[in-house]
């Protein structure tokens, strides 16, 4: 098309100009029961896939167990769907109609989807409760958050929330210093508080002790229904006892998808990812 | 007052989170006293301030305003802007155009619309962009808005394309210096190197009169406690927080669902506007606007009182500006030959043993004393 | 008071320190002299230095604290125009007394000011015919650093030129800003406009910093004296003293003063500057002009009886002292003086050499009589007139009221 | 026209006369007694006397006078050849070549010269030197008639044509011979075979010739007649032309490049201390200024060497630099670790120190550095193409800087160390790297390179206490366009910058390139937010 | 080897560490374990001398080593693999490795071919830049870095975090080899009880900044850790 074509259709006269447009919220069309679509997706980091058309469909309301190698682009996805990540080819919806690939990350944050990283990041130099406040659910928009106050509800709901988390006691403590492993219940809180559609989870029980582990698990499990959570777990047992459907990748691929029980018995799995004997 | 005396009204100041308070009765008390001492006060009593002392005072003021625009973008987002002199700049030569306009016919070659530069280089008519300067209130307008746009489209442009940390500093110095010799050419038809002096009156009332610059000083004053309040209180709120969250964590706060880049031109485009107010302010009270105020280096100097004063406290960047720039005053006339290895001691100094600048010092120093007061009581 | 205080409001630290640290000694020198003689008034002098640090609005500021708080009698101070303008209101505001020392584009006269250096009548124009009568020059080069001086300057020139029926062809203009470094194609451009077989000459108001890498360009790329001779207004014997000069050797600079004039108030005046600072200081003609207006001073305080400024700076008028080459020095009723002009060729041990000089001493105008918007102004601060700016047309003080 | 006929009279009864050896001695002894007393103008009507009485015996003379060095004794009027060495006036008898050692400077007085004079020497010495023993001075001789060539000169060519010998020097009369027939001949076939002899000749006196031939009156017609010549001098002349054209760009390009050394220089350093070790280093400046100050101090102390100055000013420059960084890191920098901007303040103090302690160490005033014999003048590759020694050694010094530099950091750990330092320090002491060490090595080796930079741009540029400031801007433009860390990105972003800027410059002037320039750059961030050569992966997208 | 005997630390204003004593014997490998927050890095952080202590001594094969920098401890045979694995992240996998090797007691050039026995994985990524890297894979090159010093003590700081189950096993088997076979002193912080029981032969449990138990790791009983790990 030519820019003479261009502009003649932007100056024509049934036009409505794309800026003029109200923003519609884009509303979440969970019909067919699919929450999110994946699909024929590939990221190349200078030649090397990390992502190798990988199809992936997540119901809603399911709790999805996402386990493979390191480095098998578990966490690569993660950054796609979220907007961190440019792909190179794929598509990748929420919902049936939402389309993720074009959107930003705070977009797509607003739509719902929450995730927790890797390596926890808390905004190290700001309380527990502010860290609590920023991610609550509600406008992100300037004007708003110049004037903002939090409701009486808001307010319960970090107070629950950081009942949740145990970290009550260090509300007003910087977050930068928390240890390690209070940073993850704390980017956990943030999640919850901001009760997202879907969340996606990355690693959430790297450094707890086992009994911190067994509590997330049931915290996770309970999430489930309401959301849809996509979890990244190293930590067999714990997948184990929240799983109940696992997705396993290899070198950006699906290997193989079914229930625990399916997944760990699977030759390919064992060779790659779970080792001979366990 | 004793050092100890000192600080124990200093924290019960702030304990009671009157910080502010304190900071704008002194404000007021000063420029309330000091116009009085200069109006009212005879000129042999012991009491009279002279207008030279009004005029530094004022000059003080408005670079206090300059600082506290880069320290709401250094200090509470981590925009390191190295080119805000630029806006300072803008909002002077907006009001100096007005200030040149109403000179009128009494340039020294009495054109009656071309101002005394053009008359001599030239010019036959007054250029399109100098219309309306006639006008206060358009000048005022202008002042703020061009710099205001200039900062959006700037802002806009590298918020949007993701340049920060010092590519973005790079970038501001880039464009003050780009502006510095855009307005030295004298094709640009603000005067070239000279730029704009010899104003006469403001609104009708004579610059060199003491009652206008009393006045001035005071408006500077008035205008300095607005903008600090208003910035406090966009600090204090949510949007505040998520400031720091932008400067600790981008990306992290993007993935909370702020368009980061949208709250920092925001931000931006309000500091380039406080940087404005204070050029509009400056240019009266010291009778020239030039290129050299794009100089990089003085939007450097800027920097460099915020951080002596305190980064990330609104009235730390104040002190900041007022201390250095009242050390640099008298050094230049203590020892002229010298002043600046007191002035470079001064910056490592602060750097090394007061790294929050002045005002963590005093805070630090503040909490071992109400330390060890708790432990002796 | 027991003393009379001196201000001196020279730039010490900044870009300009480079040239007006030099005039600072040089009024120190005055004083220490001047006080050794008994002072004036029987008061010995106070110098009061301050430093404005290149920065333009601190010149005004300082002004009105040597004027406000010091209380000095008299201030010298200042060189590049846009100080001087900056410092104006305040000079006029506080009824102050100052001497500016340097060649400027003229276009001013200020009840309170002196010009003690060159008008352009006393140095551009003069300079031009030199080259036009001596060395038969046909092209030129007008080329300057772009701010009001050289602007003013050229535009003079361009008129003058113009006058004596000299196309645009054979005229280019060229401006670079304050500090330029990189002469390469400037200097390759002016090499192809002087190869057309007639005789080219480079006006140069190019001034401060961007001196020393032009002229090591133009020795570089081989462009000698003899080819294309280049007649600065900007370049004196300190300037040279920061150059190599040996392939400059032959080029021109036309000013009211140089080192090289062979008089004895000159060799005295050397002898007591070097004396005063290091063997290898040399001497300028700004130099000579703050020593002239200090001179001027102290005479006119003396026939006052006061410093009081009102009364110096009538008995100024009219005042003569001797300047160093061999001449007098009168200050006229438009606040500037009559000087010679002379034009001297740069030798390798970066000295100036006459070889060529006005017979008589021109006398200072401060409205250049070829630009439209000045050539009907004068100044006279005598009565009747006693305006800076009198337009002989309508026989009026145009805008300024004093 | 006159004199000119006259004096080649006189100049042939000269060559005449010094058959009857010094017959008119008594003659000349008057006009050099006349000289002594002569001022400028009267010179000038001296020197053709002179020539005519003497000839080649005045050569020596005349070129003394010509470098300025004649003098006379006041008493005895003899005329000396003065050489000046450590403030000592030495004499040697011009005429007689006697050595007379020191003489007082108050008993000698100088016969000046000027420009007209200088030209009137010249010519005068190119006339005697036509016919001189030594076929270097007669091509010289030849070279210098080009262009000035008239009637009686051209027989007195003819006449030196047909006992030439000397390749060099026929070529150069006969083309000094065509320009001269290409105007002023009479026959157009002539005419014509000058003009064609002209081709390829690119230097400015056959351009001239040739725009004579072809110029137009007010109406916008040929003046010359003969369509012939009209016809070969368009060919001749568009044949020029082009070449000129080609020679121009080469000549922009090498501009480019040279300045594009000059910003390399300048950020090199920088490269280091802000680029890798993450210091935004305000006293960069000051550091160059230094090595600058070094070559001004090396050169006092050894006045004789000119030559070696910059050999010994070199290390020497990066001794003292590297020591002074060194110094500011282990007393100030080291404090500052991880905070990035407050290095910005520190530095910027030390800045001010440095500058305020070299005004009060060698005043404010600029000092003059001397530029050594080998890097003055221009390499000539042909009339129009020259490239100037000074600027082409500093291309090449430059890039042999980089070189060395690059290598530095390849094959010595200071580099891998120093890249582990900055990125994570504490690991860095973990995994035993002595951090206090490459800290003070790194910024030292920084400001060394600066220092070094400084000795190269003291060629070019002012020595004084602003040099620093006035370099470190563009330095930091340099690093930021080419990416912060990544030295081939500086070296890139200097060449561009530089070359783009000289393309600019005759299209908009200087200032005008320079503001486009920057907002190029400002652009061109927007578009490549990291520079040219982004540091990748996954830790640097945060 | 290593004793810290009454080590109290502070970051600003607040205790961490109280008071706290610890003994770990040459060519044992001892697991430290304990809640999220009671010190433990900070423990393993002071040991390398990345932490100033405020009072008591940290012995080093008998000496006292708290006065000494991280460098000097990591020339002397301390090694550390740090929680969040602190990879060098602009730096190549092979660059990573190489910045250890002037610790040394043998000079080499060279990377010692054990690593990349021990991690096949780093071999394939020699040259892709550290930050780039999976977690997993950043993990075994963490573990790597500090074997190419030739550590007498290796310290690991929770290094099964994020790790795929047959590379954990692939850890736990180089660590006990290196501590069997080569008779390395290894320190670990581990949270996961089965991997601490395989590997370990001592326990150290921590609680508020002090060391509450130590034994044997056959000794860790139910009720130790029910008192000391639930929550
Ligand atoms: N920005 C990048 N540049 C280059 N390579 C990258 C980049 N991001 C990821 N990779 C590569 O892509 C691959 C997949 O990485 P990813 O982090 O998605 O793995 P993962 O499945 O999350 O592994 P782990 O379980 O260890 O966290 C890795 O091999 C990594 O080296
Ligand atoms: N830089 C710091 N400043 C202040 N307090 C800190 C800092 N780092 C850690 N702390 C505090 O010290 C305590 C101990 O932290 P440490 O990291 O040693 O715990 P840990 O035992 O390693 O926990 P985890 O199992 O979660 O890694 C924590 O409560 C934490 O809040
Ligand atoms: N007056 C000058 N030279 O600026
Ligand atoms: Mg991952
Ligand atoms: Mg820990």
């Amino acid at each position: 098309m030519t820019w003479l074509d261009k502009t003649r259709e932007i100056m024509a006269p049934d036009r409505v100009w794309p800026f003029l447009t109200p923003e519609v919220p884009a509303t979440l069309d969970v019909s067919k029961n699919v929450i999110l679509y994946v699909e024929g997706l590939s990221v190349a980091f200078d030649g090397f896939k990390a992502l190798n058309d990988l199809n992936l469909y997540v119901d809603d309301g399911e709790l999805r167990c996402l386990i493979g190698a390191n480095g098998a682009g578990k966490t690569t996805l993660m950054d796609v769907i979220t907007g961190k990540t440019q792909c190179d080819s794929g598509d990748v919806y929420f919902g049936q109609t939402i389309n993720l690939l074009q959107r930003s990350e705070p977009e797509i944050a607003q739509l719902g989807i929450g995730r927790k990283f890797q390596k926890p990041t808390v905004f190290e130099a700001q309380s527990v409760f502010s860290n609590l406040e920023l991610s609550i659910k509600a406008s992100k928009g300037i004007w708003y958050n110049l004037r903002a106050n939090l409701s009486g509800e808001q307010r319960d709901r970090i107070d629950f929330v950081l009942e949740l988390i145990g970290l009550k006691a260090q509300h007003s403590m910087l977050a930068g210093a928390l240890s390690h492993g209070q940073k993850q219940w704390l980017e956990i809180g943030m999640l919850l508080v901001a009760d997202p559609k879907l969340l996606l989870i990355d690693e959430p029980v790297a450094g707890m002790t086992p009994q911190e582990t067994e509590r997330t698990a049931e915290l996770l499990t309970s999430l489930a229904g309401d959301h849809t959570v996509i979890v990244v777990e190293h930590d067999m047992e714990f997948v184990r006892s929240i799983a109940r459907k696992v997705t396993v990748l290899h070198q950006g691929s699906v290997l193989a998808e079914g229930t625990m029980d399916e997944v760990q018995n699977n030759a390919d799995v064992i060779e790659v990812y779970l080792g001979s004997e366990l | 007052m004793t050092k100890s005396n000192f600080l124990s009204w200093w924290s019960q100041a702030r304990s009671t989170g009157n910080a502010s308070f304190v900071f704008v009765v002194v404000l007021f008390g000063v420029a309330i006293l000091a116009s009085l001492g200069n109006l009212a006060v005879p000129e042999s009593s012991i009491f009279h301030v002279s207008t030279y002392t009004i005029s530094l005072l004022g000059k003080y003021l408005c670079f206090a305003l300059l600082a506290l625009s880069v320290d709401v973008i250094w200090g509470y987002c981590g925009i390191l802007s190295l080119g805000h002199g630029a806006f300072f700049a803008l909002g002077g030569y907006g009001i100096g155009m007005y200030l040149m306009r109403q000179i009128g016919d009494r340039g020294v070659y009495g054109n009656p619309t071309l101002p005394d530069f053009m008359v001599f280089l030239n010019w036959q008519e007054l250029p399109w962009f100098w219309l309306g300067f006639d006008q206060f209130w358009f000048a005022i307008l202008m002042a703020m808005l061009v710099p205001g746009i200039l900062a959006f489209i700037f802002g806009w442009l590298a918020f949007r394309s993701r340049v920060t940390g010092v590519y973005l500093s790079i970038m501001t110095q880039a464009l003050t210096y780009a502006l510095m010799l855009a307005f030295f050419r004298n094709e640009m038809g603000f005067g070239g190197n000279n730029g704009l002096t010899d104003f006469k009156d403001i609104l009708g009332f004579d610059l060199q009169s003491d009652a206008t610059r009393v006045s001035l000083f005071v408006i500077t004053a008035l205008l300095l406690a607005a903008a600090y309040f208003t910035s406090r209180a966009i600090m204090a709120s949510r949007f505040g927080r998520v400031l720091l969250s932008i400067r600790d964590g981008e990306s992290r706060t993007r993935f909370l669902g702020f368009k980061t880049e949208r709250y920092k031109v925001w931000l931006f485009v309000y500091s380039a506007i406080l940087a404005a107010i204070a050029g509009v302010m400056y240019v009266p009270q010291v009778g020239i606007i030039n290129p050299g105020e794009f100089s990089p280096l003085n939007s450097i100097e800027v920097v460099v009182w915020v951080a002596v004063g305190g980064r990330g406290t609104l009235y730390g960047a104040i002190v900041g500006a007022v201390l250095v720039n009242y050390a640099k005053t008298r050094f230049t006339a203590i020892f002229p030959e010298a002043w600046l290895f007191a002035l470079g001691a001064l910056f490592v100094y602060v750097t090394i043993f007061m790294p929050q600048g002045l005002i963590g010092w005093l805070q630090k120093s503040l909490t071992k004393f109400n330390n060890k007061t708790e432990v002796a009581s | 008071a027991e003393t009379i205080k001196v201000g001196v409001l020279h730039s010490l630290s900044g870009t300009m320190a480079i040239s007006e640290t030099t005039l600072k000694d040089t009024v120190l020198m005055l004083i220490d002299e001047q006080n050794k003689k008994g002072g004036v008034l029987g008061k010995k002098l106070e110098p009061v230095v301050v430093d404005p640090a290149s920065n333009w609005p601190l010149f005004a500021e300082k002004t009105r604290e040597l004027l406000g708080q010091e209380k000095v009698d008299v201030i010298f101070g200042c060189w590049t125009s846009v100080s001087r303008k900056s410092v104006l209101p305040v000079i006029e505001e506080l009824n102050g007394l100052m001497f500016y020392p340097v060649q400027y584009e003229g276009e001013e006269s200020s009840k309170n000011i002196f010009y003690t250096g060159a008008a352009p009548n006393q140095q551009a124009i003069p300079a031009v015919d030199y080259l036009m009568d001596e060395l038969e020059v046909e092209r030129w080069v007008l080329a300057g650093t772009d701010y009001v001086y050289p602007r003013t300057t050229n535009k003079i020139l361009e008129a003058y030129l113009k006058a004596k029926g000299f196309t645009d062809k054979d005229i280019m203009i060229n401006y670079t800003p304050f500090g330029h470094s990189d002469w390469q194609s400037i200097v390759s451009d002016i090499k192809k406009f002087g190869s057309s077989g007639k005789k080219t000459a480079v006006v140069s108001t190019i001034n401060g910093d961007a001196n020393v890498p032009f002229y090591k360009e133009l020795g570089n790329q081989g462009i000698s004296a003899e080819d294309i001779p280049v007649i600065a207004f900007s370049v004196g014997e300190e300037e040279l003293s920061g150059i190599d000069t040996k392939p400059l050797v032959g080029h021109l600079a036309a000013w009211n003063y140089f080192q090289s004039v062979d008089e004895e108030v000159n060799e005295d005046f050397i002898k007591q500057w070097k004396k005063f600072t290091s063997k290898k200081r040399v001497t300028n003609d700004p130099m000579e002009a703050t020593y002239i207006g200090f001179n001027m001073w102290v005479k006119a305080a003396e026939k006052a009886g006061t410093t009081d400024v009102d009364r110096v700076a009538d008995a100024l008028i009219g005042i003569e002292v001797p300047n160093l080459t061999g001449g007098t020095a009168t200050m006229l009723k438009n606040h500037h003086l009559t000087k010679p002009v002379l034009i001297g060729e740069i030798q390798d041990d970066g000295q100036l050499e006459v070889v060529w000089e006005t017979d008589d001493l021109v006398p200072g105008d401060a409205w250049s009589d070829f630009l439209p918007g000045s050539k009907d102004i004068i100044a006279d601060w005598t009565d009747p007139v006693n305006c800076g700016n009198y337009n002989t047309k309508t026989k009026t003080c145009s805008g300024q009221n004093f | 026209m006159h004199l000119w006929i006259s004096r080649t009279i006189l100049f042939s009864l000269c060559l005449l006369w010094s058959y009857f050896g010094h017959a008119q001695n008594s003659d000349a002894q008057d006009l050099l007694l006349e000289l002594t007393e002569a001022n400028l103008r009267e010179t000038a009507e001296l020197i053709p006397r002179l020539e005519s009485a003497g000839g080649e015996q005045f050569l020596p003379l005349f070129n003394t006078l010509l470098a300025g060095d004649l003098y006379y004794e006041k008493q005895s009027k003899k005329l000396l050849s003065i050489s000046k060495r450590d403030g000592q006036y030495l004499a040697i008898d011009v005429l007689g070549g006697n050595d007379l050692g020191e003489v007082e400077k108050s008993a000698i007085k100088k016969i000046r010269v000027n420009n007209s004079l200088r030209t009137l020497l010249r010519e005068t010495i190119a006339r005697i030197n036509l016919t001189s023993q030594s076929a270097e001075k007669r091509l010289a001789a030849a070279k210098t008639m080009l262009g000035d060539v008239d009637d009686t000169s051209a027989s007195l060519i003819d006449q030196r044509l047909s006992v030439e010998q000397d390749k060099a020097v026929v070529q150069a009369l006969s083309l000094a011979k065509a320009i001269y027939v290409t105007v002023e001949g009479d026959e157009v076939s002539e005419r014509v075979a000058a003009i064609e002899q002209l081709e390829g000749h690119l230097e400015p006196e056959v351009r001239v010739a040739l725009s004579q031939v072809l110029a137009v009156d007010q109406g916008g017609v040929y003046t010359e007649p003969s369509t012939a010549v009209m016809k070969a001098a368009e060919k001749v002349n568009a044949g020029i032309a082009g070449k000129i054209k080609f020679y121009g760009f080469v000549e922009q390009l090498f501009f480019g490049l040279s300045l594009g050394s000059v910003l390399l220089l300048a950020a090199i350093g920088l490269a280091i201390t802000f680029g890798v070790m993450g210091v935004i280093n305000m006293a960069h400046g000051e550091m160059m200024m230094l090595g600058a100050y070094t070559t001004f101090v090396v050169q006092q102390l050894m006045p004789n060497a000119i030559g070696y100055s910059l050999l010994v000013a070199i290390p020497l420059a990066f001794i003292i630099a590297g020591s002074v960084g060194v110094l500011i890191e282990r007393t100030v920098i080291r404090f500052l670790h991880g905070r990035p901007l407050e290095t910005l303040l520190a530095t910027f103090g030390i800045s001010l120190i440095l500058q305020q302690a070299v005004r009060t160490i060698f005043s404010p005033l600029n000092r003059q550095v001397i530029t050594p014999d080998w890097m003055s003048g221009s390499w000539q590759i042909n009339t129009v193409l020259s490239v100037t020694y000074n600027r082409l050694y500093i291309l090449i010094f430059a890039l042999a800087l980089f070189m060395l530099l690059v290598t530095v950091l390849k094959k010595t750990s200071l580099g891998l160390n120093v890249r582990a330092v900055s990125q994570n320090r504490n690991m860095a002491k973990a995994i035993g790297i002595k951090t206090d060490r490459v800290d003070a090595l790194t910024f030292g080796l920084g400001s060394g390179i600066a220092g070094v930079a400084g000795v190269a741009l003291s060629q070019l540029t002012n020595v004084g206490p602003n040099l620093g400031q006035s370099y470190i801007i563009d330095s930091f433009m340099v690093v930021v366009f080419g990416g912060v860390g990544n030295l081939m990105g500086t070296l890139v972003g200097a060449f561009t910058l530089g070359i783009a800027n000289k393309f600019l410059e005759p299209a908009t002037g200087a200032v005008l390139a320079n503001i486009l320039i920057l907002v190029f750059i400002i652009l061109f961030i927007q578009k490549r937010p990291k520079g040219l050569f982004p540091q990748k992966g996954r830790a640097a997208n945060d | 080897m290593i004793q810290f005997k009454n080590v109290n630390q502070l970051y600003g204003g607040t205790q961490i560490l109280w008071d706290l004593n610890l003994d770990i014997q040459p060519g044992s490998c001892t697991c430290i374990m304990g809640r999220n927050g009671v010190g433990k890095t900070t423990l393993l952080k002071c040991l390398m001398g990345l932490l100033p202590i405020k009072s008591g001594e940290i012995l080093y094969d008998g000496d006292p080593i708290q006065a000494k920098s991280a460098e000097w401890r990591a020339h002397n045979g301390i090694g550390f693999v740090p929680q969040g694995r602190d990879i060098f992240p602009l730096l190549t996998v092979e660059e990573n490795l190489q910045v250890g090797l002037p610790c040394r007691k043998q000079k080499t050039k060279q990377i010692p071919e054990k690593i990349f026995e021990l991690f096949p994985v780093l071999k394939d990524m020699l040259n892709r830049r550290g930050g780039d890297l999976s977690g997993g894979q950043q993990q075994q090159l963490a573990i790597g870095r500090a074997l190419v010093i030739d550590p007498k003590v290796l310290i690991l700081d929770e290094p099964n975090e994020g790790i795929q189950p047959n590379v954990v096993r692939q850890i736990g088997d180089v660590i006990t080899r290196l501590n069997r076979e080569e008779n390395l002193t290894v320190i670990l912080v581990e949270q996961k009880l089965g991997f601490a029981r395989k590997v370990g032969q001592d326990f150290r449990l921590m609680e508020k900044g002090k060391v509450v138990a130590a034994n044997k790791m056959s000794e860790l009983s139910d009720d130790l850790i029910k008192q000391h790990l639930a929550v």
